[in-house]
């Protein structure tokens, strides 16, 4: 154990409050970091935790106390946290769209050759920076090009690499897979060594056992528990996030359906791979697996028609989708929560209200005129079964934390009748409490009908929900596991085979592995 | 504070963005500041009149506030659509110039057919539509940008505004041209009663209708509103098209009231109507502002223009105030809304 | 094909034959008119005009003043964006021998070959005499002015105030800038009533469009009978004065203006002799020779255009470059 | 598709977020296609370049060649400030009524002070520097909307240019005035050299040095600029500068080049700068375009302009004519970019 108390804290919090628009966020919160550990931040959505580290970030100025690196108090000021040494991973991704990888990287620190860029460098460099996490990309291609995985890699690299002495994590795992985890994983280790002081936000478990030497719990807005990690149970923790104790994660899931609600054959994704061939019959979660880039957002894009396909087909009940059209498919009762939240989940500067009514808009109006009280109590109902924490429907989403706006995006399509659901990491940044929630809307609705596909990297939510998974791997369906195959001990070591493409049979380029009825028990 | 979970605005309160948390409680000192802050550019806009109604006697006076209201209809009515366009995110600078093109359309029918009012403003609202029509196309179906695909309508607008008259106005008008502008109901002439109704439509169509709010969400987040459904080019289209028909009615109406048809007709308008909107707190990044708020940023710009005539300032001094005082008016807008939060 | 590439060098070639360049402000109604008088002269003449128009933009003007100059043509007819500007140019032109003659508003520089104004001081004060007669030297005026800067603007300004220094009787409440247009004079003057009520008894107004404004606005108000006076005679002015909305305007006939500018610069570029700086004195018109001004203007535009060249030979000879026939205007008179 | 993981380009190649990956064989079909698709709007404006020089022969002369140039200088300097303040995210209307006052006062220290150039240059450029430093203060520290901030200058500049003058342009100016703009270096006249100057050390600047970097990165995304540590504010504050500077300079020429301080000089300007910023490829949302992109764009608008007028088309056909190739440039581009990627 670290924590010597002898030694002095690089940062320190004291009593910091904050309020927005008089609603207090933060209640006294204090708090402080030595050189070479690991805190570990948790709490549940809403509960002030991206709110702390923008302030310590300088992002936000604190209505009350104080935050210091070594003793000098900063005011507030981006400018001044960078100065002294403090660096954040935003939990709502920063980058720059139009800059290229490289740039973005260096961008604030580029290198210099007499006086002028050094571009030339700054790009051997960016690519072995990436080559530590395993990405190999073109770092001269524009950030936009990039899946929000990897610009979240992109964005703990450039944390990483700035040289700070406080590092706040934001919950940086958020939208990336167990092996680039693995690499956060050691390079976060690297950094302890070095005697970097960091915070770490996450709602998992296993990454707060994995880094944490010590674990600090908000809720409401105050701090109620700061315990070293070995002298705390996941049970404590769980507690004392969420202020009741949680049943289990995952609901039981009711069999599926024997009729095939929606059928993909020979989907070619416009600049991806494929072709993917794939049924989901009613009642049926598949879950969609794969390592950051395997092409998962691109295909549930493809299927709902916000991203045009070459060629294939898309059958709803038996009746063809017309491809590239998400209204027609809106109309045949498919929905979808995209990955991308903030670029295309939710209208960030709109009231929960209108969000929450935006996909069913015609079920909420007479003759083009909004009802109202119609409109309120569908989604007030919506938002209550996700645990909204909200101020009430009038608030802006953009105001709201990361985890809730996660919410609303799910929770919007709840307000109406739907035959297909495609999630894209539907919890991306959700507390276990409201996740579980989540849970159980999503086998409900399976059990009531409808037909799910779930990409996630979140492996125990793959294991844990779907009656069947498909790995994908450079734009192809790489393989298939059954629920029973789920269900052993070996599941995630199979999964993590496919999806990097060391298994024995290569990636058969076909639809086989959906034209099994029942399930195949294994790879083809 | 936020005792449990999610606290939702009843059923028929009006769930509103700016309304304050339910905690503070009415009448009390912070519920006045919130109100002050909220509702800064109304009072920026209530001061300018109580200064000018206080220089002078007569600015208050019901014959001065219609002298104000007649002067602001054909920039209220672009402005409408302004607002419309700017919340999507666009921009739509060639209202001028289809203001132009409309009064000499409208005013080549009207010489042709003397005494056929509503064909000439038909025409005029039908070569509107047409402009906005073009603009709506090269913006929503070829994806030019706004700025782009409406610069070139102000241009090629004005030339052909240009080329209907030969070069020339069109003179001569049969004085029943003037009656579209002239005529007086309920005491109001009617592009008043054209403004007046233009706002209250399109004010409840905003806050009211599904339309309104997918206009909203267009400007917003054009991708999140696709993925739920909303026909994002059917939106965009519409949106122009609107501004494009109402700087027709806003064409004929201002040629109605000189009863002629100069080609130069509301050159540089479109400054003032964007400005009367950004100035009501819209983003011209898309999805912020309202009806209301271009209503202020009217009230603004109009009082401005009358008052200072009014007190006999030198047209270059009343831009140098307008310029000062627009900037000013905005500055304590963004100050207070930064309090606000 | 090129419709300047037959004619390369200096003079033109088939006989006579002379290109003249031309660059206007703008295409203002006044330009128009004017243009339809030079090209009537131009095609009784032998004459090829080179047109353009500068868009209000001194610096476009200096543009197509080089490109004039480039192109070699014999002379240059402008009519300046801004009073006392283009001197580069001038120079310019007057190197490679081109002779430079500005029409309608002057330039203020001496190395002009020649020189076609209207007498808008004149102009002024005839118009602001027209008013304080009908005021019987006694009451409040209102000025509508041109553009700010403005030659025109400047001069008809000069020619007001030197009749209102004769009459100290006649108060000026109120005086801005209209810009020359309709629209912006009726909301300018409305404002107006609105400080002064009734007691404004008079509108000067520096061009006839403004004074039309200021017709739309009285009317709003309910005052018909307050005198306005315009300038220019355009057909909305000059019927204004035949209905008495007017109590008159001063003529200022682009086609018979434009076209005499065009006469002087083909004579100064064959070497003829004449008057180089003949002045376009603006005939007053009230409802008693109204009649002529609307025959020449709207009614018998067509007759009058088919005239326009010997009328502008002749005008040349007499050096009253105005004459158009109006009642009380004389042949030869300056 | 997405053949293998990186494809990066060689160190000595020039990385340039438009390359192509570098998989694409050179000369190859493909190779030729993806330089057409990538090159749309300078083969669009070689075309218009062909057509004039085929319709007449006195276009592309080499005196033309330097009407046009000398023409462009006093816009590709105000394009050149709009690029960089286009790049953050913002816009500079005011430019065109900086150029008015900073002539004006420059005209009014020549008239007070033949002879002396270089003090009326100085006078220029400072005046374009203050107000540039008002629009970036308002801007960046008071974070007023740049649409408002500069539309305030461009009103109340446009008033003080009157007010200098009295109301009246400044006349009877020294000839030694127009020796800033009429002096000839190596055959090129000296706002031709500085626009060339201009051109080369911003397209420099905007490439090889952190500061253009930063001003990308401010446009791109504002926040992550901040938390990289960019000093947003300082950078937001030195495009507005550097556009007032820009802007007096460009005003200063053109009134020497005409000697002559007229006030309303440059009235409109803003429209062309930004217009040829924007077909240069640059996104008014910030973060996309380039200097080589804005001149691309003046070459076309000044070639336009010229050509048009040699071929005597009537003014108002010439607006028709550019409106519509305008957007129709753009609308290639944006066509071809789709394909591009
Ligand atoms: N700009 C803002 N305006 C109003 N309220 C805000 C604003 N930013 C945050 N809040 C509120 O502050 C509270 C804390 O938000 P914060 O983002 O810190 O939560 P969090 O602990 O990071 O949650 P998550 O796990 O979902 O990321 C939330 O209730 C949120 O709605
Ligand atoms: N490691 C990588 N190397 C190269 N290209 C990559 C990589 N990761 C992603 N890509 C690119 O991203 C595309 C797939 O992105 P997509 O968002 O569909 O994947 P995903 O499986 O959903 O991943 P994520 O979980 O990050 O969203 C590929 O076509 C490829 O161009
Ligand atoms: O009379 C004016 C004329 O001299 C000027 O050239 O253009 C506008 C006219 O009103
Ligand atoms: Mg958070
Ligand atoms: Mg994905």
């Amino acid at each position: 154990m670290r924590r010597g108390g002898d030694v002095a804290p690089v940062l320190s919090v004291r009593d910091v409050t904050k309020g927005f628009g008089g609603v207090p966020v933060l209640t006294g919160v204090g708090l402080d970091l030595e050189p070479g550990t690991v805190t570990a931040l948790a709490g549940e959505n809403g509960a002030g935790k991206s709110t702390l580290l923008k302030i310590a970030s300088g992002q936000y100025r604190a209505d009350g106390g104080s935050v210091s690196v070594d003793g000098h108090e900063l005011h507030g000021s981006v400018a001044d946290a960078h100065r002294a040494g403090v660096a954040i991973v935003p939990q709502e991704l920063a980058s720059i769209p139009e800059q290229s990888v490289y740039e973005n990287l260096f961008v604030g620190r580029e290198l210099h050759r007499f006086g002028l860029l050094d571009r030339r460098s700054m790009i051997k460099a960016a690519r072995s920076a990436l080559a530590d996490f395993g990405v190999e990309i073109d770092v001269t291609a524009p950030m936009r090009r990039l899946p929000v995985g990897i610009q979240q890699i992109i964005e703990i690299v450039k944390a990483t690499h700035t040289g700070a002495r406080v590092l706040l994590l934001d919950e940086p795992t958020s939208a990336i897979s167990e092996r680039e985890v693995e690499q956060l994983y050691r390079v976060v280790r690297r950094l302890r060594s070095q005697g970097v002081a960091m915070i770490y936000t996450t709602h998992k478990m296993e990454e707060i056992r994995a880094l944490a030497d010590r674990v600090v719990v908000l809720r409401d807005g105050s701090l109620i528990m700061d315990q070293p990690i070995a002298a705390v149970s996941d049970e404590d923790i769980v507690t004392a996030m969420i202020g009741r104790e949680l049943g289990t994660l995952f609901p039981d899931i009711t069999p599926a359906g024997e009729d095939v609600v929606l059928e993909i054959d020979g989907l070619h994704v416009t600049g991806a791979g494929g072709p993917v061939s794939l049924q989901v019959r009613r009642g049926e979660i598949v879950g969609l697996a794969g390592l950051v880039g395997a092409g998962r957002t691109e295909l549930l894009e493809a299927i709902f028609g916000v991203r045009r396909s070459d060629a294939g087909v898309i059958r709803v009940h038996g009746k063809t989708l017309a491809r590239g059209a998400p209204r027609s498919a809106i109309r045949r009762g498919l929905a979808m929560v995209p990955e991308d939240r903030k670029a295309s989940g939710a209208v960030l500067g709109m009231s929960v209200l209108d969000n929450g009514s935006l996909p069913h808009l015609a079920r909420f109006t007479r003759g083009g005129v909004l009802r109202p009280r119609a409109r309120t109590q569908a989604v007030q109902q919506a938002m209550t079964s996700v645990r909204l924490r909200s101020r009430g429907l009038g608030q802006e989403v953009g105001t709201l934390s990361g985890g809730n706006q996660q919410k609303v995006v799910f929770a919007r399509w709840l307000t109406g009748e739907i035959d297909v659901l495609l999630l894209d990491e539907p919890t991306r940044g959700v507390d276990v409490g409201a996740r579980s929630e989540i849970y159980r809307i999503i086998t409900d609705l399976a059990a009531g009908g409808v037909a799910v596909i779930m990409a996630s990297s979140d492996m125990p939510e793959i294991l844990g929900l779907a009656h069947r998974a498909l790995v994908l791997a450079d734009g192809q369906v790489a393989g298939e596991l059954d629920r029973a195959a789920l269900g052993a001990d070996d599941a995630q070591a199979r999964i993590f085979t496919l999806a990097t493409g060391d298994q024995e049979a290569p990636p058969a380029a076909t639809g086989a592995a959906t034209d099994d009825e029942h399930g195949s028990e294994d790879v083809r | 504070m936020s005792d449990s979970t999610s606290q939702v605005a009843g059923p028929d309160q009006v769930p509103d963005s700016t309304e304050l948390g339910g905690e503070a409680r009415r009448f009390s000192r912070q519920w006045w500041i919130g109100l002050l802050l909220r509702n800064a550019m109304l009072i920026v806009v209530l001061l300018v009149i109580c200064y000018f109604s206080y220089r002078s006697a007569r600015f208050s006076s019901l014959d001065n506030v219609q002298t104000i209201l007649i002067a602001a209809a054909p920039f209220a009515l672009i402005a409408l659509g302004q607002t419309l366009v700017i919340l999507t995110g666009g921009i739509d600078l060639s209202v001028g110039s289809v203001i132009a093109v409309s009064a000499m359309a409208g005013a080549a029918v009207a010489k042709a057919n003397p005494g056929q009012v509503l064909l000439t403003v038909l025409t005029a609202v039908l070569v509107g539509l047409l402009a906005g029509a073009i603009n709506g196309f090269f913006v929503a179906v070829v994806n030019v940008p706004p700025f782009i695909a409406t610069l070139g309508m102000l241009t090629a607008g004005s030339g052909v505004a240009y080329a209907i008259g030969g070069g020339a106005p069109i003179n001569g008008l049969p004085p029943e041209f003037g009656a579209i502008a002239n005529t007086t109901i309920f005491g109001l002439q009617i592009p008043v009663l054209v403004m007046i109704a233009g706002i209250l439509v399109l004010a409840f169509v905003m806050r009211r209708t599904s339309y309104g709010m997918r206009v909203y969400a267009v400007g917003g987040n054009r991708n999140a509103a696709e993925i739920a459904g909303v026909n994002v080019r059917g939106i965009l289209f519409s949106v122009y098209v609107i501004s494009g028909v109402l700087a027709g009615l806003s064409g004929v109406m201002l040629a109605s009231r000189v009863i002629s048809g100069p080609p130069n007709l509301g050159q540089g308008y479109e400054l003032d109507a964007i400005a009367a909107v950004v100035i009501g707190g819209a983003s011209l990044m898309g999805g912020r502002g309202s009806i209301w708020g271009t209503a202020l940023g009217l009230i603004l710009i109009q009082t401005l223009n009358n008052g200072l005539d009014i007190l006999l300032v030198p047209a270059y001094w009343q831009d140098v105030i307008k310029g000062v005082l627009i900037v000013f008016a905005v500055a304590v807008d963004v100050w207070t809304a930064k309090r606000r939060t | 094909g090129d419709p300047t590439r037959n004619q390369g060098g200096e003079g033109g070639e088939g006989g006579d034959r002379l290109r003249i360049g031309v660059t206007v402000y703008d295409m203002s109604s006044f330009i128009t008119a004017g243009k339809e008088g030079m090209d009537a002269y131009a095609a009784a003449n032998n004459i090829e005009v080179l047109w353009n128009s500068a868009n209000l933009d001194v610096s476009t003007q200096a543009s197509q003043m080089d490109q004039l100059i480039a192109a070699g043509v014999d002379a240059i007819v402008v009519v300046p964006v801004q009073a006392d500007s283009l001197q580069p140019q001038v120079a310019a032109a007057n190197a490679a021998g081109i002779p430079v003659i500005p029409v309608n508003a002057s330039l203020n520089n001496p190395d002009v070959a020649g020189d076609v104004q209207p007498d808008d001081v004149l102009a002024g004060e005839n118009e602001m005499q027209m008013m304080a007669d009908a005021l019987g030297g006694r009451g409040n005026i209102v000025i509508l002015q041109g553009p700010l800067g403005q030659s025109g603007q400047i001069n008809r300004q000069t020619g007001i105030e030197n009749v209102l220094a004769e009459n100290p009787d006649i108060k000026v409440l109120a005086q801005d800038t209209a810009n020359w247009k309709r629209d912006e004079a009726v909301n300018k003057t409305k404002n107006w009533i609105s400080a002064y009520g009734d007691q404004i008894d008079g509108v000067v107004a520096q061009n006839d469009d403004m004074g039309l404004g200021a017709l739309q606005a009285l009317k709003e108000a309910g005052a018909t009978d307050t005198p306005i006076v315009g300038i220019d005679g355009i057909e909305d002015g000059l019927k204004a004065v035949e209905s008495g909305e007017f109590i008159g305007t001063m003529l200022q006939n682009g086609t018979v203006e434009l076209s005499a500018g065009l006469a002087v610069a083909a004579a100064i570029a064959r070497g003829e002799q004449i008057n180089t700086k003949p002045v376009y004195i603006m005939p007053r018109i009230t409802k008693d020779n109204v009649g002529v001004a609307m025959e020449h203007v709207v009614t018998n535009r067509q007759e009058f255009l088919s005239q326009i060249p010997e009328l502008t030979a002749e005008n040349l000879k007499t050096g009253n470059i105005a004459y158009e026939g109006i009642p009380g205007q004389e042949p030869g008179g300056q």
